[in-house]
Parts: structure tokens; sequence; C-alpha cells
């Protein structure tokens, strides 16, 4: 049984408030980081609308997980990737909530994926 | 569940933790603090602030990785120790400081 | 440099309801392999699959218990699924 | 023999977690060792012991608890994830326990743990 760390990519997928996915995954991402596991963020398809800025969650009652995203930095969260791709086919500025995020094609997603160990999809 | 304070009933969970965060002021600090038998000192203050004002720009609480990188940042290496936390907070930093704060209780599993 | 084991994609819906096979497909490597599941097994009639030159394995309970057929991909069951994730470097999941 | 840890975010009212019990159930019986299965997300639902299957249909909870029985594979549930979504384990007078046997409780945290002890990490 092999007993190290390992490095884990996080894929989100889904939109700001489908269900509680983005919230979950952020969770499970920050568990992660307060352990010392390298970890890294990928925001792909709908995912990419968790990062645009100037959200307001309270408009419908939801929980403001957004605002954590500028908290990352204190987790020691730092490769964050927003799929241009993505953005391009949903019209969407490549202005970002997430500081630290790089905007990037799907090749590269690829490429820093192949890297991990672990890779968990929300 | 309620505290009394000024002839008000300020509104908390179970455990204690203040329901609303905008109910809170320094005064109910000192209540919310001298029910987890703690005088606040100017160290505990300035945990209590930092927590808060953590909780109102990012929407949670620290967890003790995070907050202590964070007031490292702030007021340097001695300040930010978890041993020094420990010893201002001897429930844990996360559990008590947010509770002076007057921040929900956070999430058990974090 | 040895090559990397291959990734293991499981795919669970249906890219006839989301865009979940269309995310995989974006980020799939040369040698990495597609595990059609559960709703996953419809994508053997689906478009996306018909050019692709990776391998594409599908389940027969999911097939089976859907009435699909699968004349164009390998059929395999539970046993061949956990060997294949035994092989693989890592496994990722689009449900 | 290689070592798992498994991730399950279905609900039992979903198929797909009787693909992942099935999946889990393979592993053991080709001689490989679960580390432990973490319920998150809708996944927790899994332990809630007041959910009632009709009697011709499969319950996953029993279905997870006999699993763990024979093989011994913890069951781990995000307290989180499941407080939010009706289950405790507290023993307040207005609130019933509702977290079935076999079942533990536990933390992301332990997420951490049994993803890192495990050659590869399967969600299902």
């Amino acid at each position: 049984m092999s007993h190290r760390v390992k490095s884990y990519a996080i894929i989100n997928t889904s939109a700001s408030f489908d269900s509680l996915k983005g919230k979950e995954s952020l969770d499970a991402a920050l568990i992660l980081a307060s352990y010392e596991m390298p970890v890294s963020l990928f925001f792909i398809g709908d995912g990419v609308y968790q990062t645009i800025n100037a959200q307001s969650a309270e408009t419908i009652q939801a929980k403001d997980y957004i605002a954590t995203f500028k908290a990352l930095g204190f987790y020691d969260i730092e490769d964050i990737y927003v799929c241009n791709d993505s953005l391009d086919a949903r019209n969407i500025a490549t202005t970002s909530v997430l500081a630290d995020a790089q905007c990037c094609d799907k090749h590269l997603i690829k490429s820093k994926l192949e890297h991990c160990d672990v890779v968990l999809t929300f | 569940m309620a505290i009394s304070f000024n002839g008000q009933e300020i509104a908390t969970d179970k455990q204690g933790y203040l329901l609303n965060v905008s109910d809170w002021n320094e005064e109910l600090a000192a209540i919310l603090a001298s029910d987890e038998n703690l005088t606040l000192s100017e160290e505990h203050w300035q945990v209590v602030n930092f927590v808060r004002n953590f909780y109102l720009e990012y929407k949670t609480s620290p967890a003790i990785r995070a907050l202590t990188k964070a007031l490292k940042a702030e007021y340097g290496e001695a300040k930010a120790s978890s041993r020094y936390l420990y010893r201002l907070f001897p429930k844990g930093p996360a559990k008590q400081a947010t509770k002076i704060a007057g921040l929900p209780k956070p999430a058990r599993c974090i | 440099m040895k090559p990397l084991p291959p990734t293991i994609h499981l795919i669970r819906t249906s890219a006839f309801a989301d865009n979940k096979l269309q995310l995989c497909i974006d980020t799939l490597g040369v040698n990495d392999e597609l595990f059609l599941l559960d709703d996953g097994t419809y994508n053997v009639n689906h478009a996306l699959l018909t050019n692709l030159s990776n391998p594409v394995y599908v389940l027969d309970e999911h097939l089976t218990s859907r009435a699909v057929s699968a004349a164009e991909f390998e059929v395999i069951n539970y046993v061949d699924l956990v060997q294949a994730t035994v092989k693989a470097g890592k496994v990722i999941t689009w449900q | 023999m290689t070592t798992f840890a498994l991730i399950v975010s279905t609900p039992p009212t979903d198929n797909k977690t009787s693909t992942a019990l099935k999946f889990a159930q393979t592993l053991v019986s080709q001689g490989h060792n679960i580390t432990g299965v973490f319920f998150y997300q809708d996944g927790v639902i899994n332990a809630n012991h007041l959910v009632q299957t009709p009697s011709d249909e499969l319950n996953l909870m029993s279905a997870w608890q006999g699993f763990n029985k024979e093989s011994g594979t913890p069951l781990h549930l995000c307290i989180t994830a499941a407080e939010r979504r009706g289950l405790t384990d507290s023993l307040d007078n207005d609130l019933n326990p509702n977290v079935a046997e076999n079942f533990t409780i536990s933390g992301l945290g332990e997420l951490v743990v049994l993803t890192s002890q495990a050659d590869k990490v399967v969600q299902l």
C-alpha cells in the first residue's frame, strides 16, 4: 500500500448554482489543501461560469462560495486553469474572479491533467 | 436559543453561535467570550477581528492552516503559529474565535 | 522517458443529454481508453464516437438492460472493468 | 493486489449507485483491497436508515451494510454533506439519529486519508 503525497486535480464542469456541485467541490479542494496535498483546479464546460467576476449569489438566496475563490492563495491553491475554448463558446470575456487563474486551451489542460495522480470531477 | 443583550434577544444556534452575522458588536463579543471562559486581551481581539474580516470578505471561516498563513502575512511569524492560537483559544481557534466573532458554526468536517 | 500508463475515462451519461462525453474527448490523451457505463452506453450510437481512434469499451449489463446493441465496440463485464482500472494510471469519471 | 479508494456521490434513488456497489463487490471478489468507500454529495443519502425502499427493489442501504460486513470495507460519510441532507448523529432530544449502522461518520479529512493510502481512486 503506497502512502505518499499525491497531487489532486479537481475538474469543475457545473455552472455556479447547479445543485451544490461548485460548493462541495470547493470544500473538497480546501480540505485537500489543508492536508498539504498539492491541488490544482480546472474549470471547463459550464464550470467556467463559476469564474465570472461580479456574480451575486445573494440575489437568489444562494451561498456566495464564489467569494471564497479569492482566498485560495491562503490555502496554497495556485494552479488554476480556466478553459479558453469553453469561455469563447459561451461568449465570456476573460475577467476572472480567481486572481491566480490562467486561461488556457484544452491541450494545455490535457497535459496538466496527465501529471496529476488523482482526478475528481464535479 | 438566544442571548439577552441590552434588553434584546439575540438569536443563536444550539451551540451558542450567532444566527445573524450582523447582530454582532464588540460588547456582545465580550459576552460570547465569557461563555467560553475567556477574557479578551488585545491578542484575542486581533485574532477575533481578523477572523471576522476574513469571513466578511471571503464568506468562509478560515481553516487553521489558512488562518495561520493569513495572520503571518499581516502580523508576522510570532502571532501566526497554531501553538500561539491554541494558547489564546484553548478549545481551538476555528471553534472559539469564530464564535466570539459572531460567525456561523464552521462546518464540522473542516 | 517511460510512457505514462493510460488514463481510463468512465462515461456515465448520454451525450444526447449533456456534454460530458465532449468534455472528456477534449482532454483525451492518445493512449487513453473510454468505458461506457450506465446511460453512457447510449453513446454507442452518438456521432462523437464515430471517428474516435481511442479504444472504447461498453459494459454488457448496462447495454442489455437498455436494449442497446454495440456491434462496433468491445463489450466487457465488471471483471474486465476492474482489470482495466488496475492497469490504468488513473481513472477519470464523467457523470 | 491493488488498493483502491472509492468515492460515491449518487443517491440510492439513482441506478448509478448500484453500479458503484457492483464495482466495489467485483474489486473485492478479484482480490483487491478497498481503503474505504467515501460517500459524498448526494451519496450520503445511502446511509439514511429512514429511507423506505419498496420490498421488491434493491435496498442499497442494506446492500452497502452487507458489503461492509462481508468485506470489512469501511463506509465513511461526510458529515457536512450529510447534515444538510437530513442525516444526523445528534443525540439532542429534538433530533433522531438516522445514520444506519455500519456507516462511519467522518469528515472530508477522511477522503484525504483514504485516497492518499490507495493506489487507485475511482469516483462513482
